[in-house]
């Protein structure tokens, strides 16, 4: 095939043996001691440091139809907050994009780790803020269960109320921002500080955020 | 990158591009589409066209059936139009029976037919009173990307024009009817209206008129369904339709007739070398 | 019928014109006989075990733009159009399900069939949709989106027969690219059975007949679809429709597995040239934003310089 | 056909009359007759609505129209996305996110003109339900009859017999076209002078706003 | 079009004045007004008000409550979730009340009130982006006249007779006290209770508030010597 892509696969293609040194990941699957793949798309061998076992994988052109598993980052939109739980919709599973949305809820005590009982929603979160959040194990259906009690996770994008569209607010203290233009101060529960231009750095960031959590994992 | 961008920041993203006198998928703001134009490539209708202007795609097919004159208007054939818009061509429309937005549009096409007054009803009536023909022009899109109606009209006109009536005979005595499907008249078709869209983004300092919108620009510009359509029939104009969405200034209102002129033509050009060459082409 | 207020209505008593011409009304020997001339081949020019899978294939991915997935599948006359939607949330459901589920949808185009289709859902689209639901789900890997759908639409543009296994067909290939993970591919076939004629890959005519009861009484007639996984050698989907005995079904069986065989490297050359594409595409983009980023830091530092100065 | 000359015409508009609170039981409603036209619209809101519905950002708004026969059809779903796509334009609806606003319209007489009864009776509905709005909007409808003049209010022996008639909608702020409705064949010119003339007559209607307004202001 | 104060104004109007006033110190503005960049621009049709110093608003027509903070509000609890009770206050939604905003509420002590009671409350919260939230204490804990209505009879009415009967310059109650002894309190959402010794009584409270909504302040006066005139003459 073509040389400069790699190997192509599709789905059933038997890719190798499963056994200690090949382990089915991502876009692949495991049958009678085979590894096969699930998606169409470009073959993938990558060395586990630990086990020093070839992961293999299937990459696929775009975003595969698989939801939010648990332990994932997401981006998500908060659209209701009351006294006991953040509604949000998912928007973002790392950094992939999710053709359409699904719905996240945060509920009170998932918002911090520390002083659980104090924890007031409307203090950290407002509709319309865009969070980072960890996706928890699924109980519900139709609702993912997500946290932000870690200092990476919480608010990165919030607009004050009253400040015109697209001015977003600076984060000045881990539970408090400001609107550069306004001056207005409201409280939130920030995901680690981001030094000055917020709108530029924040896609890294939440880049760097992932990769860290993931290593951490 | 700059998916995310939009997903989180979905005004500013579109605001960048449109103070940077540029569209997200990088056309002018007058810049139409390519039109893509197929005819007669279904069997089973009687005539029938697809049209693709950009991604947007709709198929026409027309069917015809015999039936007796309305009581009121005994020298009059039917045409029915209908558009149907299936689950499958946008995320945004679930199965089930038309939704509102596609009966709203789906009257939109029809009236344009209608008071362009392209088809003379009175051309399909057989014997007064007594056998008329009845055109179901079926339009279907397969894939919505804006502009719909413009790419209805295109699609169901080119359509009309390659549509072929067959004989028919009529016992008055014994009311026996017979058709000749081999020997065929072409259906007599006046003008040729051709629909126009435009969006109207509202930036803070002027009104930005966009011609032709994608969907991603509709629904930045006021939400699906808030074109103004302008719809010229050769030189006259035959409908100009618009609903909310932003205000229109008469600066405007000139450049988007003007350019809607400028657009009718280029548009019959392609329907007639379409139609004479009668295989695809692809235009401007 | 109650009148569709959804719709535009023509007037009630219309009927096709087709109905008037000469060739309207023909018993059942006359179109037994105009199915398959002297040298014994059928109308379209093909002898009765041929498919169109061979010459008369095309098929294609990526045309509806607003569709996680697509692909177009053409038997010559038969044209079905298929998308596929990221998976959603399964409307009036209660109960936590391990396996996300499957809702396929065939519809069939007014103009699609000789006579005009009423626009409405009837049985026959019904069963086409449940028998379409029963050939994927075997191959869709479902424990990946508990609680969650993914739809399936297909669209048929035109019906000149084995319009099911056209829908397999279009429907496994937007489902790969669309990226749902799939076990394997799933490839399908028909055949139409006349007496003892066993037409592969029928047409229209080929099916209406099949599905004519014969005069004489125990001819074995119908048609036989069945959808394969082609890897892993699985049946996925079995449809029999009509009367015929058990050695005329495994004979057809025998048949519909080759000939599903032989539509997976078609659909494998789509799905391969899918990829490459796509990743050339990628590739090309990236290369534009590149070198966009350069510009816009370039003109960055522009500005920076300007506001320094100013 | 062609522009007439600028002739200094008084414009006459049919007799409007009006009254708030028709429906005791709705949050804001008016009835209003123009000339032998009369339409009942009953505005209620903002209220909960399924979620399926809500946005975020803004209010929902649904509208409904009901015709004297009650039977529905594919014109009805258009006058509603009309009227839909119009209010939408004037209220404010990021005030409400996650809420409802239905309206409800239902013709009583139709004798010319009903459209943009309805489109003003639904604003002066929506004046006195209280819900907060960007502006009003007032509706005029004129007609093209057969030698080409323009018939502005045209009664149903001239819609009848017209080339053309449309309906244009403007706002109340900028005095730009908000709406518009066209039937009918007409050249660019004809457009232009019937936009202009109904851009004029517009006046008259944000007058008779202003003055139903003042009339129950008096009162509370 | 351009509006001064006291002006009948429609939504879509502009007023210069209040803009030439925020120039030089704050100004509040209050229903009705909403700043655009560089104007002030009317959202309600009625009238234009200012109040010494700096106080604008639009005294319009209502019958939809929006919840507002710190008003007080008649509510009738719809359910009960957790530890908290659903309120409807004829919002768009209904407020919560937690159980421990009541006066000496404690987890253990939970304050005796069951669906479908009826309460006087005050908005907490009441923001465009939250549920409402409503309590039954001030700010000291004390109950004051907040808490729950037993027996007596609610009805609604428009926004704008509240503010009427509310208003220290309309004689409505001033005139009613004197003729017979009632209780009542008055919502901000368009809802009154009131009780008072005799079901007549209480209708006839009822019908002389609902009845002063179009009346002048005399013409009020008139009427309500008028019902208790009735009132006593059936009554003897």
């Amino acid at each position: 095939m073509d040389k400069e892509i790699g190997k192509i696969c599709i789905p059933g293609m038997r890719l190798s043996l499963s056994n200690k040194e090949f382990i089915s990941g991502p876009g692949t699957y495991e049958l009678k001691g085979y590894i096969y793949a699930t998606l169409a798309g470009i073959l993938k061998m990558e060395e586990d440091e630990k086990t020093k076992a070839t992961i293999i994988s299937v990459e696929s052109p775009r975003t595969p139809s698989v939801l939010p598993k648990a332990g994932d980052i997401v981006t998500a939109k908060v659209t209701v907050v009351n006294s006991r739980l953040v509604q949000c919709m998912i928007l973002c599973v790392g950094s992939s994009i999710l053709v359409r949305p699904y719905k996240g809820v945060l509920k009170k005590e998932d918002i911090k780790s520390t002083d659980k009982d104090r924890i007031d929603p409307y203090k950290c979160f407002r509709p319309g803020d865009v969070i980072l959040a960890r996706v928890l194990p699924m109980t519900e259906i139709h609702w993912y269960h997500l946290s932000t009690a870690e200092n990476e996770l919480g608010v990165v994008i919030a607009v004050a109320e009253g400040s015109p569209q697209g001015i977003s607010m600076v984060p000045i203290s881990w539970s408090e921002m400001q609107c550069p233009k306004t001056l207005v101060k409201e409280p939130r529960k920030v995901a680690r500080v981001i030094p000055e231009n917020i709108n530029q750095t924040m896609f890294k960031d939440s880049k760097e955020s992932n990769k860290e959590s993931i290593d951490v994992k | 990158m700059a998916e995310i961008y939009k997903l989180i920041h979905p005004l500013k993203y579109f605001n960048d591009y449109i103070s940077r006198e540029i569209r997200p998928d990088g056309r002018k703001f007058h810049e139409c589409r390519n039109i893509k134009l197929n005819v007669n490539s279904l069997k089973t209708a009687e005539a029938s066209a697809v049209v693709k202007c950009g991604n947007t795609t709709v198929v026409c097919g027309i069917q015809l059936e015999l039936a007796s004159p309305k009581a009121e208007e005994p020298d009059f054939g039917y045409l029915v139009t209908n558009l149907e818009l299936p689950a499958l061509c946008s995320s945004k429309y679930r199965p089930g029976p038309p939704s509102d937005h596609a009966q709203v549009t789906n009257y939109l096409v029809s009236n344009i037919i209608v008071n362009s007054k392209c088809i003379d009803l009175k051309d399909l009536c057989i014997v007064p009173d007594k056998l008329a023909w009845v055109l179901y022009c079926d339009m279907v899109c397969l894939d919505n990307d804006g502009s719909l109606v413009d790419a209805c009209i295109i699609a169901l006109i080119s359509s009309l024009k390659t549509l072929r009536l067959p004989t028919v005979t009529y016992d008055a005595e014994t009311e026996d009817i017979n058709v000749d499907p081999d020997i065929r008249t072409p259906l007599k078709v006046y003008g040729l209206p051709v629909a126009t869209s435009f969006s109207v983004y509202k930036l803070p300092e002027r009104d930005i008129l966009i011609t032709d919108p994608s969907i991603y620009e509709e629904e930045m510009c006021g939400g699906i369904g808030s074109n103004f359509i302008v719809c010229s029939n050769q030189s006259l104009l035959c409908g100009t339709q618009k609903f909310g969405g932003s205000n229109l200034p008469p600066e405007s209102q000139e450049e988007a007739l003007k350019i809607s002129r400028d657009r009718a033509n280029v548009v019959e050009k392609v329907i007639e070398t379409c139609l004479a060459n009668n295989c695809e082409i692809n235009e401007i | 019928m109650p009148l569709d207020y959804r719709r535009f209505n023509g007037p009630e008593d219309s009927v096709s014109y087709k109905r008037y011409t000469n060739k309207y009304y023909k018993g059942y020997d006359e179109l037994y006989k105009e199915l398959v001339d002297d040298k014994g081949r059928r109308k379209d020019g093909r002898a009765l075990d041929e498919a169109r899978s061979m010459c008369m294939f095309f098929a294609r991915t990526d045309l509806i733009s607003q569709a996680k997935g697509s692909a177009y599948i053409e038997l010559k006359k038969t044209k079905v159009v298929c998308s596929v939607f990221d998976p959603r949330e399964i409307p009036h459901q209660n109960e936590f399900s391990q396996l996300g589920q499957l809702y396929c949808e065939v519809k069939f185009a007014p103009f699609s069939c000789a006579q005009q289709r009423r626009p409405h859902v009837d049985a026959e689209d019904k069963s086409l949709s449940v028998a379409l639901r029963q050939a994927l789900e075997p191959t869709v890997c479902r424990h990946l989106f508990p609680n969650y759908q993914v739809d399936v639409f297909v669209y048929i543009l035109e019906h000149d027969g084995a319009c099911l296994a056209a829908a397999i067909n279009a429907a496994g290939l937007a489902l790969a690219n669309a990226s749902v993970p799939m076990y394997d591919i799933i490839t399908s076939s028909s055949v139409a059975i006349i007496g003892k004629k066993v037409f592969v890959d029928p047409t229209e005519a080929e099916e209406h007949l099949a599905m004519m009861s014969p005069e004489t009484e125990g001819t074995n007639h119908g048609i036989i679809t069945m959808s394969m996984l082609s890897e892993l050698k699985q049946v996925s989907d079995f449809v029999q429709i009509g009367s015929m005995d058990i050695e005329c079904v495994t004979e057809a069986m025998d048949i519909l597995e080759k000939e599903c065989e032989n539509i997976v490297p078609n659909i494998q050359k789509v799905l391969v040239h899918n990829v490459v594409q796509s990743f050339n595409q990628r590739k090309q983009l990236e290369a534009e934003a590149k070198e966009r980023e350069i510009a816009l830091n370039v003109k960055m530092e522009e500005w920076k310089k300007l506001l320094n100065a100013g | 056909m062609g522009i007439e000359e600028e002739k200094p015409k008084a414009f006459q508009l049919k007799p409007m009359k009006c009254e708030f609170n028709f429906l005791s039981k709705s949050d804001g409603s008016a009835i209003l007759s123009q000339g032998d036209t009369v339409a009942v619209v009953s505005v209620n809101g903002p209220l909960d609505i399924k979620s399926t519905s809500q946005s975020i950002e803004k209010s929902t708004l649904e509208v409904l129209y009901c015709t004297k026969g009650g039977k529905p059809s594919v014109a009805d779903r258009y006058k509603e996305n009309v009227i839909r796509q119009t209010c939408e334009a004037a209220v404010l609806g990021s005030l409400y996110p996650r809420t409802g606003i239905t309206v409800t319209i239902q013709e009583l007489e139709d004798f010319g003109g009903l459209l943009s009864c309805c489109l003003n009776c639904t604003c002066l509905a929506l004046l006195n339900s209280g819900v907060s709005m960007r502006c009003t909007y007032a509706a005029i409808t004129c007609a093209i009859d057969e030698s080409g003049d323009i018939v502005l209010e045209p009664s149903k022996q001239h819609l009848d017999t017209a080339r053309a008639t449309m309906t244009f909608v403007f706002d109340s702020r900028e005095k730009n076209l908000v709406t518009s409705v066209t039937e009918g064949v007409f050249s660019e010119d004809t457009y232009k002078e019937a936009l202009a003339r109904c851009h004029a007559a517009s006046d008259l209607v944000f007058n008779f706003y202003r003055e139903i307004i003042r009339k129950y202001a008096n009162v509370i | 079009m351009k509006v001064s104060i006291d002006d009948v104004v429609l939504p879509g109007d502009y007023c210069e004045d209040i803009v030439n006033a925020g120039e030089k110190s704050k100004v509040i503005l209050g229903p009705g007004l909403r700043k655009e960049i560089d104007k002030v621009y009317i959202t309600k049709s009625g009238v234009l008000r200012k109040r010494a110093p700096n106080t604008y608003w639009v005294d319009s027509y209502q019958k939809r409550y929006v919840p507002s903070r710190a008003e007080n509000v008649i509510g009738v609890v719809v359910q009960k979730a957790g530890d908290t009770f659903r309120v409807d206050v004829g919002g768009s939604c209904t407020a919560t009340l937690s159980y421990l905003s009541f006066e000496g509420a404690t987890k253990k002590n939970r304050p005796e009130v069951q669906v479908g009671d009826v309460l006087y409350a005050k908005m907490l919260i009441a923001s465009k982006d939250m549920e409402p939230e409503l309590v039954c204490v001030d700010s000291h804990g004390k109950k004051g006249r907040l808490g729950v209505l037993n027996d007596g009879f609610v009805f609604k009415c428009s926004l704008n007779l509240v503010r009427k009967v509310l208003s220290p310059n309309c004689p409505l109650l001033n005139s009613l006290k004197n003729e017979w002894p009632f209780e009542l309190a008055v919502g901000m959402n368009g809802r009154i209770w009131i009780k008072a010794k005799t079901m007549r009584e209480t209708i006839a409270v009822g019908n002389a508030i609902l009845g002063c909504e179009y009346l002048s302040d005399s013409e009020i006066k008139s009427m309500c010597t008028n019902i208790a005139s009735l009132l006593a003459g059936h009554v003897s």
